[in-house]
């Protein structure tokens, strides 16, 4: 393809995916009261917040520092997403997927933490660098697991090309890695609750501690910026997640049920679950999860 | 327009037609200027601009973030509204937890001195538009500690006030109805406090000084 | 932790008999009242309730202080304070009452015997303007900020002079005293005054 | 310097660009002020901390965000105009504070022979139906600071039943104002136990879900079990009551040792739990659920249906009582509530000082066990020792 | 972390699938349960304004505010509830007396404006003013005291009969205190007594004990209080607030056991009033209450005073026409020495003549005339003239001069006024049996219900809508008394009214009747012009308002004038003279 369709294909995809992001907040939002035993926000609360979000003032800057946290934030998290081929076998939905790897990818979900993570600090507010550091701890507790697993996975497959990686589980179910590959999924899924921030893993923005620890000087329009970051670099998540282990979507039907399937997997653990402190969060992850990611590794070696 | 009427200072449709006080940040104009809108910049036509009012408002109106703020008595009827009973999230009413991030200050019920030096604190931390809804009979005229010497007596000669919402304590329904009240004011572009308390900072801030004998607070507002 | 004199106490038949019929030996004939089963009230000179208190702290079961307070007895020039001593095992308590000279507001502090004191003694050294000589937080505001007036629990301070002067209230309020309008309205009148 | 710097304000405000006049900082402190103004707060008071990382070093709470003077007002009320506001000593919990009023003004003027039985049966419901709501609330509240919002929206939702029972029975939802001297001010509705009974029900149903959720939960396990342990020895030094003492497994309680009201010829037992940590008080809220629920039961079986609720009242407007003393206790959810009460024979209290267990648990206890305590149980402890500012301060 | 612990939480997923707790939106605003305490209501009609709501509650948040119509009766002030100060205890609802008061189950009053929270319930209508719901009085809860405490009989009702003496013993000192606890301070009954009395304020005096204090007050505008004390009319006790719902306050009773707390007045009184009156004189004709207390506050300003009375005593109707058991002689001679001591000067066995008057204007400043009603009315039946039938009024005064009175076996007293119940009791005392007959039902009868109740209990028959037809002589010296019943009709508005039922004849065989249906004023001693001059149709006499007759510097008061024939209304008419007199020579400070 082209570079230039290709680009306008990504944008559209990518505003589509921020979209369906919105949605499945809502729906979280919904399913979480219902739990509670409540009817919830309606599903396009979302939207009204954002759009309300936009129109309030500004009346705070803490330098220029602060106000890029949100841009790297919302950066890193469209540079997964249009990393990631969406649905196989489909050119115009696969973003820039044939030019970045897994690596890549993680870079920028890094460097979106890790922007944000710098923006935050400067805000001055002691909440801010304590939610930094909570959130940086533990960022590197599920990377470990979650690094395990993706070695199994590049490993099985001898590349860091996720396309590659898609195209070994193209046999049936049964051959998705989630199958094929047990243990690396349970790290992959045991470090994406980590990721996704829900219950037990929340500590870093805990509002009971640190009232939304990092993001507590950001406001309106950063706050925003922020929105659309997490929803893109969810879906971008999500989305990898299938790839590499539900084998990828053939068509945007099954590539939709199956990112609120994976998205679900947190809401589901986190809707009963008080949170963990961070050192026991850390600890958490550094035992059964790299356990598990140790032995994907180990079975990777196995099968080969 | 009426005349600015410092007996009545909470007749908010005496806004005086000065500029912004003496002594407020110049960026703070009385034009509402937020991210979607440095309109006062750009000639419109009336229409568009009502229209574009209009719209930010709904917005404004359909998400009010409440502070997390239990000031008074009032604080634990918030409970049960936020909780299952009377969920107020599904009126798109959801708790905030810092003021950074909230737009409706729930004063519920009276205001000690020292709470209210926190209060005033915390309400110019909120980015505007904001609002302010007064529980119960503390905030209008004393409550049951009207001769109590460590609560203020009358909310809005210290802070402007959008609604009232009467009882001791109002019950999670009359809050919701408040909240409707403050919605609807809100869309009409009707409640705005926080613009009369931009104009009249000074007016304010003696008053609040009066009472908060150790002062350390700015004395502008940003 | 203390050497706690169990003793022969949890066997009287009435604990709040035995004790103060002990106090009275040992430290004097204070006036006691036996106003209920739990409830003993002693009064007892400003010179004597520290060594009764340290008594009670460390020999006998009575290791419990349940509250202190301060009474303002304006008319007599007196502050009363309160100490509520519990022996909780023997659900018996004792109130022991001391008179303070008001213009020498000053006592002993209990901070040594009991922990808890020292917030007792902060709160009524601030509402009371009581001073306890060697408790950690005299003088430091506890409840109040920026008070500037008299301490607030003293009978002499008059709350509502202080609320009229301070906190100004909605104007418009008019009352009419029934007593007095009906009284004027109808032409009540003295003839001998 | 006094450590006492009470000018800062929720958190570092670096843009006022007015330092905090007063404080110095230690370059590997911060300083974090923990409320009022935040969520994690129960009510309306702060606590300034020292920190390094997420340990707290040190810290001193502050209080008096929520003084009101009420021992200076009643001060200058007559006995009746007392009753409407000692029920806002204690916002959560109003029923207890009621009761001592009523209770020490009936012994010093000797009006308690006059209580009527079903006066008193009906107080006993009461108090015990207030005991109930709030630790529901509380159970909730212990595993909300932990950021699960699932129980306590349904605790909250519970409590929330148990308030229209309230509403039906005093006509008020929170301040019922309905102990009050000589008896209770209205008297049962017709079908009010049957209704209260399902609402019982209801919350029993529930309970097990709640188990799961809370106290069988390996994550609430895992961040409750040995935290913030109250040492032993502290027990009788700080004068602590209620749960936080029965979590030491220290069997007293108010209702049984000092009898009042109907609580001698009803049949319950005192719970207690071991290990005086966050776990333990939680186990001994939630066999007191269980208890109290029992206790309701029995009430409604055994209150008689017939009969005054209030005894006659002296002209409520000229009431005087004879000089005297005394301290009523009383047990509420937190634990020994008392009420020093003194009259000099004129028509208004003469003196009125509010005994609370938060009092202790919320200023000594509290800052004793900051130093090392992670910032991230700070809320749950201050939900365990069940800190009621508006009770400290009054 | 045992896995059991780890999969026990999903439990919890149940409840995703039933139905949320919540309210739907539809109901969100549920209504308040039966008695919740919600907005304020108030049934105006029923409200007498006593202010009790606005002195129990104890957040001042009610006002009492005047409002344009004011019932009868009442104060014509009304509740204002500032909800800026409400606390929803309702305690104002629980110490109603006239249980006007209530609060509806309305709690949704949201506005941006926070001077509206301010209303007068009932007045300013109010959407939940007709709720049914909410917090109501409950009869078993009262803030208030509603049972008046019991007054202590001298002795068994058996043996009254045989004795004159007093048959009330009055209140001992805890008793009156506790009875004057009960007192809410409303004031209503300062507008109901006619000589506005201070009646809060004496009360309050001897709840806390101090009766030279009370007695003072009581004194104020009330030369006669004894007297007051014990036959006193009370109209301020049908006003009380707490007795709507409840006893009213034994006022009479406070009022005398005051007074009898001191055996020497003078002592205990002071009074500040200027001596302005020195070197003017005033006459006062007629010794009754009316003309003593002319006499009285007008000697305490340094005028010289002459009180002229026919009878050996004075005193008037209050000295004759009250029989001892209820108002023994040594209480009134109590009160007359006062004013003998005060500089009163009293002429008794002096009947003023035609000429003598004009001599009197000629001689002091001002005259005042009250000498009440002393002609008695007719029965307007056959057989008045005939030797056994008497009239009430000699009856009493003979009685009280120490004539003997005769009255034989069997005595039937017509009519239904203190006087009818007077002369009956007499009667009994006398050894008589004794029948009342009179022509309404026993509700309308005007007589103080205790009396009526005191004779019933004493043995007195009451035969009520008895209308008389005539007397006849039996043989025998006895009397044959002819009457028909009668049915009540109403007419109109007005009281209902007796109708003869024609056709039947009751007979009753008496030795005595004894005629109690009135007087009629007797103005024969004055000279003629003068009569002329200042007497009106019905005989009586017309004053201004300041109590001055047609006839300059002659004053007037008490049932000559105002015929409801009660001695408080006399004492009235005595005190708007002793303000005439004062303004009429010139003396006063006028308003």
């Amino acid at each position: 393809m082209e570079l230039f369709p290709k680009i306008g294909w990504t944008l559209l995809s990518l505003f589509v995916a921020i979209n369906y992001g919105f949605l499945i907040n809502g729906l979280i939002r919904k399913v979480m009261a219902r739990i509670q035993g409540r009817f919830g926000p309606p599903l396009w609360q979302p939207y009204i917040d954002m759009g309300k979000l936009l129109v309030q003032r500004n009346s705070i800057m803490h330098g220029y520092m602060h106000w890029l946290g949100p841009i790297f934030r919302s950066v890193g998290g469209m540079g997964v997403y249009v990393l990631v081929p969406v649905v196989i076998g489909e050119p115009r939905l696969a973003g820039f997927s044939d030019m970045g790897d897994l690596l890549l990818m993680m870079y920028f979900m890094f460097f979106g933490s890790l922007g944000m993570a710098l923006g935050a600090g400067d805000a001055g507010h002691p909440h801010s660098p304590i939610g930094v550091s909570r959130g940086l701890s533990q960022m590197t507790a599920f990377e470990m697991p979650f690094i395990l697993a993706v070695v199994a996975l590049a490993a099985h497959v001898g590349s860091f090309d996720i396309n590659a990686i898609i195209a070994t589980q193209q046999h049936g179910v049964l051959s998705w890695n989630l199958f094929a590959n047990p243990f690396a999924s349970a790290a992959a899924f045991l470090a994406l609750l980590g990721m996704n921030m829900y219950a037990p893993f929340n500590i870093v923005g805990a509002p009971t501690e640190i009232p939304v620890g990092p993001a507590t000087e950001y406001q309106n329009s950063y706050l925003s910026l922020m929105m659309i970051g997490r929803s893109a670099l969810a879906i971008g998540k999500m989305v990898m997640f299938m790839d590499l282990f539900l084998g990828g979507a053939h068509s945007i039907g099954a590539a939709v049920v199956k990112i609120l399937a994976i998205y679900f997997w947190s809401v589901f653990v986190g809707a009963v679950f008080p949170r963990f402190r961070t050192e026991q969060s850390v600890r958490f992850f550094l035992r059964w999860p790299t356990a598990f990611g140790v032995a994907g590794v180990l079975l990777t070696q196995w099968v080969r | 327009m009426k005349k600015f009427d410092p007996d009545r200072p909470w007749d908010l449709t005496t806004l005086p037609t000065t500029m912004a006080p003496q002594g407020s940040r110049p960026h703070a104009p009385v034009e509402d200027q937020c991210f979607l809108g440095a309109e006062a910049d750009i000639k419109q036509p009336p229409k568009l601009q009502e229209a574009v009012a209009t719209i930010k408002n709904w917005f404004r109106a359909s998400s009010l973030n409440v502070l997390a703020f239990g000031t008074g008595c009032g604080a634990i009827e918030l409970r049960p509204l936020s909780t299952s009973r009377f969920d107020m999230s599904r009126f798109g009413i959801p708790g905030a937890p810092t003021p950074r991030q909230s737009n409706v200050f729930i004063i519920s019920g009276y205001l000690s001195v020292k709470t209210l030096t926190r209060v005033i604190r915390c309400y110019e931390q909120m980015p505007d538009p904001k609002w302010v809804v007064a529980l119960g009979s503390c905030t209008i005229n004393g409550g049951m500690y009207w001769d109590s010497y460590n609560t203020i007596k009358v909310l809005d000669l210290y802070l402007p006030v959008d609604v009232y919402v009467s009882g001791c304590m109002p019950r999670p329904e009359a809050l919701i109805a408040g909240f409707q009240y403050l919605m609807d004011d809100v869309k009409k572009g009707k409640a705005n406090g926080w613009h009369h308390y931009l104009e009249n900072l000074e007016w304010y801030r003696e008053n609040q000084k009066q009472v908060i004998t150790d002062w350390d607070l700015p004395n502008y507002n940003w | 932790m203390f050497d706690i004199n169990h003793g022969n106490l949890d066997d009287s038949p009435d604990v709040g008999q035995e004790i103060v019929r002990r106090i009275h030996d040992r430290f004097g004939d204070f006036p006691a009242r036996f106003q209920k089963a739990d409830l003993v009230r002693l009064d007892v000179p400003q010179k004597d309730i520290i060594p009764v208190l340290s008594w009670l702290r460390t020999e006998t079961p009575f290791v419990q202080l349940t509250h202190l307070t301060a009474v303002d007895w304006l008319e007599d020039g007196q502050f009363e304070l309160m100490y509520l001593v519990t022996a909780p095992d023997l659900m018996v308590s004792l109130h022991l009452c001391v008179r303070l000279d008001r213009a020498k507001a000053e006592a002993e502090s209990v901070f040594n015997l009991w922990l808890q004191a020292e917030t007792y003694e902060q709160e009524i050294n601030e509402m009371f303007g009581i001073h306890f000589p060697g408790s950690p937080r005299q003088g430091v505001p506890f409840i109040l900020e920026g008070w500037r007036d008299m301490p607030p629990m003293r009978r002499d301070f008059d709350t509502v002079a202080y609320c009229d002067r301070t906190h100004p209230v909605r104007p418009g309020r008019e009352h009419q005293d029934s007593r007095v309008y009906v009284g004027r309205k109808f032409g009540e009148k003295g003839y001998l005054k | 310097m006094s450590v006492f710097d009470y000018t800062t304000q929720p958190g570092f405000d670096l843009i006022s660009e007015t330092p905090n006049a007063g404080t110095t900082v230690d370059p590997k402190e911060v300083q974090l002020w923990f409320g009022p103004q935040h969520p994690g707060i129960t009510g309306n008071m702060s606590v300034q901390l020292w920190l390094e990382g997420d340990t707290i070093k040190r810290g001193i709470t502050h209080v008096g965000y929520l003084h009101r003077g009420f021992e200076k007002l009643m001060e200058r009320r007559k006995f009746i105009q007392s009753f409407p506001i000692v029920c806002r000593m204690c916002v959560a919990e109003p029923d207890t504070t009621e009761y001592l009023l009523a209770s020490s003004l009936e012994e010093l003027s000797g009006l308690d022979q006059a209580v009527p039985e079903k006066g008193q049966w009906l107080r006993t419901l009461v108090m015990e139906m207030s005991r109930l709501q709030v630790t529901l609330m509380v159970m909730g509240g212990q595993v909300g600071t932990m950021g699960m919002g699932t129980a306590p929206n349904w605790t909250y939702t519970l409590r929330d039943f148990l308030l229209d029972s309230f509403e039906e029975l005093t006509g008020g939802r929170v301040y019922h104002m309905y102990i009050t001297y000589g008896g209770v001010r209205r008297d049962l509705t017709p079908g009010f136990a049957q209704r209260l009974e399902a609402t019982l029900d209801r919350i029993e149903e529930r309970l097990p879900y709640l188990d799961d959720l809370i106290l069988n939960s390996a994550v609430f396990q895992q961040r409750t079990q040995g935290v913030s342990v109250v040492p032993a020895e502290w027990a009788d030094e700080l004068g602590i009551t209620g749960p936080v003492l029965r979590a030491m497994g220290v069997a007293r309680d108010t209702r049984r040792d000092y009898p009042y009201l109907k609580y001698p010829e009803l049949d319950f037992k005192v719970c207690t739990a071991t290990g005086s940590d966050i776990y333990a008080r939680t186990q001994v809220r939630r066999a007191e659920i269980a208890e109290s629920i029992h206790i309701i039961r029995q009430i409604l079986q055994m209150m008689p249906q017939e009969g005054p609720y209030c005894a006659k009242l002296p002209n409520m407007l000229t009431w005087t009582i004879p000089a005297g003393s005394t301290y009523v206790r009383a047990e509420s959810s937190r634990g020994e509530m008392g009420f020093v009460m003194v009259t000099d024979g004129s028509d208004t209290i003469r003196r009125v000082h509010l005994r609370g267990p938060s009092y202790t648990n919320a200023v000594t206890i509290l800052e004793r066990m900051l130093p090392g305590m992670n910032i991230a149980d700070l809320s749950a402890t201050m939900v365990s020792l069940q800190t009621c500012p508006p009770e400290i301060e009054r | 972390m045992s896995l059991k612990n780890v999969i026990a939480p999903f439990s919890a997923w149940a409840r995703a699938v039933q139905k949320p707790f919540t309210v739907p939106t539809a109901e969100t605003f549920r209504p308040g349960a039966d008695r919740y305490r919600g907005w304020h209501i108030n049934d105006t009609e029923q409200c007498i304004g006593c202010g009790t709501c606005s002195d129990i509650c104890q957040n001042s948040a009610i006002d009492m505010k005047p409002v344009d119509e004011p019932n009868k009766g009442d104060s014509g002030l009304r509740p204002l509830v500032d909800y800026g100060r409400c606390c929803w205890c309702a305690l104002c609802v629980d110490v109603c007396p006239s249980g006007s008061l209530g609060l509806s189950s309305n709690y949704i009053w949201i506005d941006r404006d926070p001077d509206v929270f301010r209303y007068i319930p009932g007045v300013d209508r109010k959407e939940w003013d007709s709720d049914e719901k909410g917090w109501r009085k409950d009869d078993g809860f009262n803030l208030v005291d509603p049972d008046r405490v019991p007054m202590p009989m001298m002795m068994p009702v058996e043996d009254r009969v045989k004795t004159w003496a007093e048959v009330v013993l009055g209140y001992t000192e805890a008793e009156a205190r506790a009875e004057a606890a009960r007192c809410v301070e409303c004031g209503l009954c300062v507008a109901a007594c006619p000589a506005h009395m201070h009646i809060p304020d004496y009360i309050a005096a001897i709840r806390d004990g101090h009766y030279d204090v009370a007695v003072n007050h009581i004194y104020d505008n009330n030369p006669l209080p004894e007297m007051c004390g014990k036959v006193c009319t009370r109209r301020c006790e049908d006003v009380c607030s707490i007795g709507v719902n409840g006893d009213p306050l034994a006022i009479r009773w406070l009022k005398r056991f005051a007074t009898e707390q001191f055996s020497d007045l003078s002592a205990v009184l002071s009074h500040e009033q200027p001596q302005i009156g020195t070197g003017k004189s005033v006459a006062v004709i007629g010794g009754g209450p009316g003309g003593l207390t002319t006499a009285f506050y007008l000697a305490v300003r340094g005028f010289k005073v002459t009180v002229f009375e026919a009878l050996p005593q004075v005193g008037g109707a209050t000295f004759f026409g009250i029989p001892k058991y209820r108002f023994p002689l040594g209480s009134l001679e109590k009160q007359i020495k006062l004013m003998t001591d005060w500089g009163v000067e009293i002429k008794t066995n002096h009947k003023v003549e035609p000429d003598e008057f004009k001599q009197l204007q000629q001689d002091y400043d001002a005259i005042y005339i009250g000498t009440g009603l002393l002609k008695p009315s007719s029965l307007r039946a056959e057989g008045e003239d005939l030797p056994g039938v008497m009239p009430a009024i000699e009856m009493l005064i003979d009685h009280h001069l120490g004539k003997t009175v005769e009255v034989g076996q069997h005595v039937v007293v017509v009519g239904g006024g203190n006087v009818a119940i007077d002369a009956a009791r007499i009667s009994r005392r006398l050894g008589a049996e004794v029948t009342i007959a009179y022509r309404r039902r026993l509700e309308d009868m005007p007589a103080d219900y205790e009396e009526i109740e005191d004779a019933e209990a004493e043995g007195v028959h009451l035969m009520t809508q008895n209308i008389p037809l005539r007397v006849e002589q039996l043989p025998g010296g006895r009397l044959d008394f002819i009457w028909g019943p009668a049915e009540m009709i109403s007419e109109g508005g007005g009281r209902p009214r007796p109708k003869l039922i024609e056709g039947i004849e009751n007979h009753l065989a008496v030795d005595k009747v004894i005629v109690a249906i009135g007087q009629k004023p007797d103005l024969r001693w004055l000279p003629a012009d003068v009569a002329e001059q200042i007497s009106n149709s019905w005989g009586g006499i017309t004053c201004d308002e300041n109590g001055m007759t047609a006839a300059p510097g002659v004053f007037a008061g008490g049932d000559l004038v105002n015929s409801t024939a009660d001695a408080i209304s006399a004492i009235a008419d005595g005190l708007k003279a002793v303000d005439g007199i004062i303004n009429y020579l010139g003396l006063g400070t006028k308003p």
